[in-house]
């Protein structure tokens, strides 16, 4: 029986050691069309490169919450290896009846309480409220509504008077106006709409994130943005560069919303002030819509 | 739960009078409709008020409850309760708690309801 | 052991005299004895479990080399989902979704609610079957025909579900769209999803009720072993968080056949086309109603495993469990509390500041009974007589693990952390690490705890072993690089990572994922053996081989019809080991002195 | 055959107070609870999303008459159930069978209303479930009652005419049976309590 079982696991083993070591199972494919532009960043194995005014609250507060937890951790295997040690069962040695007091366990417990309301009321809370809540005010923030669909995002932006032209699912044209800008408006003659995300790097920007068809996520690793594109609604986030972060970077989407989910991808790109408006005018001048 | 004859036929009793009650409230229910009570939502208070003042009717008597002294049924119902009443509060969760400038309005101008009466 | 042997015999000989021999149909196939469904649960559920897995052991091939056939069975998939032996992104979206279903309601709830709740929970209570008997069967065999249905969901054009298991709409209304609508994956998965939660609604009608009503005398509610309060609180949940499910399943079949709108909103354009709903249906319904049952279904998923695994802890531990009624308050506290945190998974879905704040805190509250839970099982070590016999190994190898699982869970529960977090690879390895240790590892150490019942035999310690580190090992290996795919903002369900610049960066963790999973697969291959072979093979053993003090040791090993020969009498509570003054180390629950 | 080995199918528990069977139809109703708990959680959301569009009166084109007539066609067939409980309890199987029958009775009644009066004429009008909202709340939920009316019409046939026998061998335990058919079936009565007002007055 032993030495069957031995056999057979040793001859269940052999594909994994054939895959493991194989030089033609590493290398690295992908079935994406290649990235045109190169994506600027350090990208490491702990968090991407934050490029975001508020994204240090994020990230701090997933390091100390790491630490925490690798302290609990910590405490709670030496706890439990030195029990196996020294419990073991072995000649000589029984069980004792009665249970130990805990109260340093309890003051684990009561410590772990503190930690998460300091956590959630000193920290997360006011972050969120700020990420949600306390959208920028200033005259030149940038405004731009982003529309998803299967399986792009489309920005528009509202042009030199500054107010988006007038919206509605019937003037929706796949080709020339994913957004569905209504073109009799009156604000609508300037606007701007593209598949890539161009921002200054100079301004706050504030996204109305809303979707054609089914539930999207706009994500911005590097910005710490995530927001989910809900069909129906319109919901803002915002965010301000740290000086000097202008780049390529991607926008992802985050949440399954069919087959090509995993290639719902747009090109951002953070410019100084005066490329983005040069940018600007010129897409402004290639648009041609028709209804 | 009852016992014995004597207590069937007193609840007999009971049936038929709930019966009337019941038929009784039915109909005012549906000429309370019909009279404007100030708002809609005074008036729908008011059917949903006399709909579970029948129903309780309908669990007391009909469904014994009245005379049930079996502590577990009494737990399910309590326990059931606290459920029902999260469930409820799904829809004020969804409509009323938006952060700042979210709106339920992706377009700016109402689409043609295809097949709208 | 002496104290049973003479019932052993008893029971034997009386057995099979009071009642008519039964064919083989309704002996064995549609029998209402608790143990033949338990056992019928257990084979079927394992099955799908593994069936399950393998799911995912495919997937894990695209996702480790994108878009490279896969070697050797690659070709038998067929045009429609493999073309060259490439996985197609719907056939991936596929697999994703069914093994999350499979896993969950196929796999992990009908084995520990069905099969071991079934099999173990009337005989530790000392019933003599549960107390509907044919309501069990048939919860059985809706159950079965709802796997069944769901399963079809391959064989139809477009394949089976890919709007992932939590069926989002309106992806979920839109997606697999055909002339016929009863036969597309999702409308197969809407009507199998109706199938299994009746079938766990019928199933957790018959668990309360049976807890309730059919304790032997003398087992109050404070002397149940912790896995019978599991399996009540978990009834519970069942009962009460299915049915909204229920509903939605149904509105979302209306939303698929009916063409109404209650989860499409006004103005929908699908594939440049304007959609024929009339809208004013709202998506975030869908998601309110669906985390209604999902959120305490993860619950459903885990406290069984706590009970089994306090089971095994005590036994093997020689000394009564620390803190038993701490236990069984925090189990009921985590099954209220289960309720209302539901929100938590729609952080990022447009959520206000006070309602975050609400669904933070509940969700911070939980944590502490779940914590008190966990420290109150690693005190039970303390002072005890550690046997390392393979159901203790699983159960020891939950306590670190599930730990991470839980901690992990703080950044996700915290809602600006989760806002970087949120469905990325961190969600998928901190639910992993909740569920592998807290379902699976707690089935395996159940199955080798309760084995030697079902059958007279013990599993082969040595394969048992071989398996043990295998899949301790294995799932380590798979879940622990996700975190740091996940820190990097990797998303979930993503057919290809490298697609992005800070998914391709982190690429080989993937693969190291990968072959992790495979070695975790190959890593059941001992069980399957020990499984099958211990059935004829297995060390012949008494009646109650581990020494236990619970009363489905106290019956005769298999346990005939009608369970106990004489319906025992508990006169203490379930973990009296090592009782100073006793002649052994263990008093059993119905024994006087 | 190993249901009449367990106890309290029949004898109340001593500390609970209650049979199995009515502990068990008791927490399947709190099932059912939720099951049409989140259908009216469901219907406010919507309703309240919709606002002044929501159509109320006239513009429902249901008959508020053909509803009243319903309601209380269910209300006679909850009495009629309860006193087929309290005659067997008091030992008469026929009159017990007669109120049995009489229920099945007004439930068919309620059913062909519902299809030939309700049904019908909205789908010839082209008021489906498609046509907004309202009618897909409307369609769903009565719907879903109508179903479970049918599933209580077949309960109490089998307890009509197969399901009697057990009076023979165990009256007590057949009572029982027919008291816990009477606790779903006025539930599903006080469902369309709520449904009434609900759907066809406000």
């Amino acid at each position: 029986m032993r030495v069957r079982s031995i056999g057979l696991w040793a001859l269940a083993m052999t594909p994994v050691v054939f895959l493991a070591t194989s030089p033609v199972a590493w290398a690295q494919t992908s079935t994406a069309a290649p990235i045109t532009a190169k994506i600027d960043g350090k990208y490491g194995y702990w968090l991407p490169p934050d490029l975001s005014q508020h994204g240090s609250q994020i990230d701090n507060l997933i390091t100390i919450l790491h630490w925490f937890m690798a302290a609990l951790f910590v405490g709670w295997a030496i706890f439990l290896v030195r029990c196996l040690i020294r419990y073991r069962a072995r000649p000589g040695h029984a069980a004792c009846y009665d249970l130990i007091k805990a109260r340093p366990a309890k003051a684990v417990e009561v410590a772990v309480v503190i930690v998460e309301i300091v956590l959630l009321a000193g920290f997360s809370i006011p972050a969120w409220a700020k990420v949600k809540n306390d959208l920028p005010t200033e005259a030149d923030t940038i405004r731009v509504r982003v529309v998803a669909e299967q399986f792009a995002w489309n920005f528009h932006y509202p042009g030199k008077d500054g107010i988006f032209g007038r919206t509605g699912p019937q003037h929706v044209n796949p080709a020339t106006n994913a957004v569905g800008i209504d073109l009799s408006d009156e604000h609508a003659g300037d606007d701007v709409q593209t598949k890539e995300f161009h921002v200054p790097s100079d301004k706050p920007v504030i996204c109305e994130i809303s979707s054609k068809d089914v539930i999207h996520s706009f994500s911005i690793p590097v910005l710490r943005v995530k927001q989910d594109a809900i069909p129906g609604m319109r919901i803002p986030v915002w965010f301000r560069m740290k000086p000097g972060s202008e780049g390529n970077y991607e926008v992802a989407c985050a949440q399954l919303c069919g087959n090509n989910h995993y290639n719902m991808k747009a090109l951002m790109v953070i410019e100084t002030p005066e490329k983005f408006a040069a940018w600007l005018t010129k897409a402004g001048e290639k648009e041609i819509f028709e209804d | 739960m009852a016992g014995g004859h004597a207590d069937v036929q007193k609840h007999v009793k009971a049936y038929l009078g709930v019966f009337v009650a019941l038929a009784v409230l039915t109909v005012v229910t549906v000429l309370a409709s019909k009279i404007h009570f100030g708002s809609k939502a005074a008036n729908i208070t008011i059917a949903l008020l006399i709909a579970t003042f029948k129903a309780s009717l309908v669990a007391a008597i009909f469904m014994h409850l009245r005379w049930e002294r079996g502590a577990s049924i009494w737990w399910t119902l309590l326990i059931c309760a606290a459920f029902f009443a999260v469930l409820m509060s799904v829809p004020s969760l969804t409509v009323f708690e938006l952060p700042k400038q979210a709106i339920f309005q992706m377009w700016d101008v109402a689409p043609p309801v295809p097949g709208g009466h | 052991m002496a104290a049973h042997d003479h019932h052993t015999h008893d029971g034997h000989q009386t057995h099979g005299h009071g009642h008519p021999e039964l064919g083989f149909w309704r002996k064995y196939v549609f029998s209402t004895d608790h143990k033949i469904i338990g056992v019928q649960y257990a084979i079927t559920s394992l099955t799908f479990l593994f069936f399950g897995f393998c799911l995912v052991m495919l997937m894990r091939w695209q996702l480790a080399f994108p878009g490279k056939p896969v070697p050797l069975i690659g070709g038998l998939f067929g045009e429609t989902m493999m073309p060259g032996g490439v996985m197609l992104p719907e056939f991936y979206n596929s697999l994703g979704a069914m093994h999350g279903t499979i896993m969950v309601f196929l796999g992990v709830v009908p084995l520990l609610v069905g099969a071991f709740g079934n099999y173990v929970m009337p005989l530790q209570i000392g019933a003599p079957d549960m107390a509907f008997p044919k309501l069990n069967m048939m919860s059985y065999w809706v159950y079965f025909v709802g796997g069944i249905v769901m399963l079809t969901g391959f064989f139809v054009p477009g394949g089976a579900a890919n709007s992932g298991w939590t069926s989002y709409a309106p992806l979920s209304v839109v997606s697999q769209v055909s002339r016929n609508m009863w036969f597309t994956g999702q409308t197969i998965w809407l009507l199998g999803m109706v199938f299994l939660i009746t079938s766990s609604l019928l199933g957790s009608v018959n668990f309360i009720v049976t807890i309730i009503q059919l304790r032997a005398k003398g087992l109050e509610f404070f002397r149940l072993p912790f896995f019978v309060w599991a399996q009540f609180v978990t009834a519970f949940l069942l009962l009460l968080a299915f049915p909204p499910l229920e509903a939605a399943a149904v509105l979302q079949l209306m939303d698929r056949v009916a063409g109404t709108s209650f989860f499409m909103p006004t103005g929908l354009v699908v594939s440049g086309q304007q959609g024929h709903w009339t809208g004013g249906g709202s998506p975030l319904l869908w998601q309110h109603l669906f985390w209604f049952l999902a959120h305490p279904e993860v619950y459903v998923l885990i406290l069984p495993g706590m009970g089994i695994v306090s089971e095994v802890i005590a036994n093997n531990t020689r000394k009564p469990l620390w803190g038993y009624r701490v236990l069984v308050y925090s189990l009921v506290f985590l099954g209220f509390m289960s309720f209302i945190v539901w929100a938590h998974h729609m952080f990022m879905t447009g959520m206000g500041t006070r309602m975050a704040a609400f669904f933070a805190t509940t969700t911070m509250i939980i944590s502490v009974p779940s914590v008190v839970i966990l420290t109150a099982l690693l005190l039970s070590l303390h002072g005890s007589c550690i046997r390392f016999n393979v159901p203790m190994l699983f159960a020891l190898a939950f306590l670190p693990m599930f730990a991470i699982g839980g901690l992990t869970g703080l950044p996700l529960g915290l809602p600006a952390p989760d806002i970087h977090l949120h469905d990325t690879y961190y969600v998928i390895g901190h639910f992993h690490y909740v569920v592998v240790p807290g379902s699976i590892f707690a089935i395996f150490a159940g199955i080798y705890h309760w084995y030697p019942k079902v059958t007279g035999r013990k599993l082969n310690e040595f394969l048992g072993k071989l398996h043990f580190w295998g899949s301790v090992v294995g799932a380590n290996l798979v879940f622990m690089p996700m975190f740091f795919v996940g820190m990097a903002g990797v998303s979930r369900r993503l057919y290809d990572q490298t697609v992005y610049q800070h998914g391709a960066n982190v690429q080989t963790l993937t693969q190291i994922s990968s072959f992790a999973a495979w070695f975790f697969g190959l890593s059941q291959i001992p069980f399957i053996i020990n499984f099958f072979a211990s059935i004829r093979a297995g060390k012949k053993v008494s009646d109650n081989p581990w020494e236990a003090t619970t009363l489905e040791w106290a019956t005769p090993t298999p346990p005939p019809h009608g369970n106990f020969p004489v319906i025992p009498v508990v006169y203490r509570g379930p973990y009296e080991y090592s009782v100073p003054g006793a002649s052994r180390d263990y008093v059993p629950q119905n024994v006087t002195a | 055959m190993s249901s009449a080995a367990l106890p309290y199918t029949v004898e109340p528990h001593p500390l609970t107070g209650v049979y199995s069977g009515k502990l068990g139809t008791w927490l399947f109703l709190a099932s059912e609870v939720m099951l049409f708990g989140a259908l009216f959680s469901s219907y406010v959301l919507l309703r309240v999303g919709a606002g002044d569009a929501w159509p109320s009166g006239e513009a429902t084109h249901l008959s508020v008459p053909i509803g009243t007539f319903n309601t209380l066609v269910l209300i006679v067939s909850s009495v009629t159930m309860v006193m087929a409980w309290a005659s067997l309890k008091m030992g008469n199987l026929a009159k017990g069978r007669m109120f049995l029958a009489l229920t099945i009775a007004l439930a068919l009644v309620f059913i062909v209303v519902k299809l030939l009066l309700e049904y019908i004429p909205k789908f010839r009008g082209h008021h489906l479930p498609s046509t907004n909202t309202f009618y897909a709340l409307y369609f769903t939920m009565t719907g879903l009652h109508a179903l479970h009316i049918i599933g209580g019409i077949v309960v109490i046939g089998y307890f009509l005419f197969p399901g009697a026998a057990l009076w023979r061998t165990d009256p007590e335990y057949y009572t029982n049976r027919i008291e816990c058919t009477g606790l779903y079936w006025h539930f599903v009565d006080l469902v369309w309590i709520f449904l009434f007002p609900v759907l066809y007055l406000t």
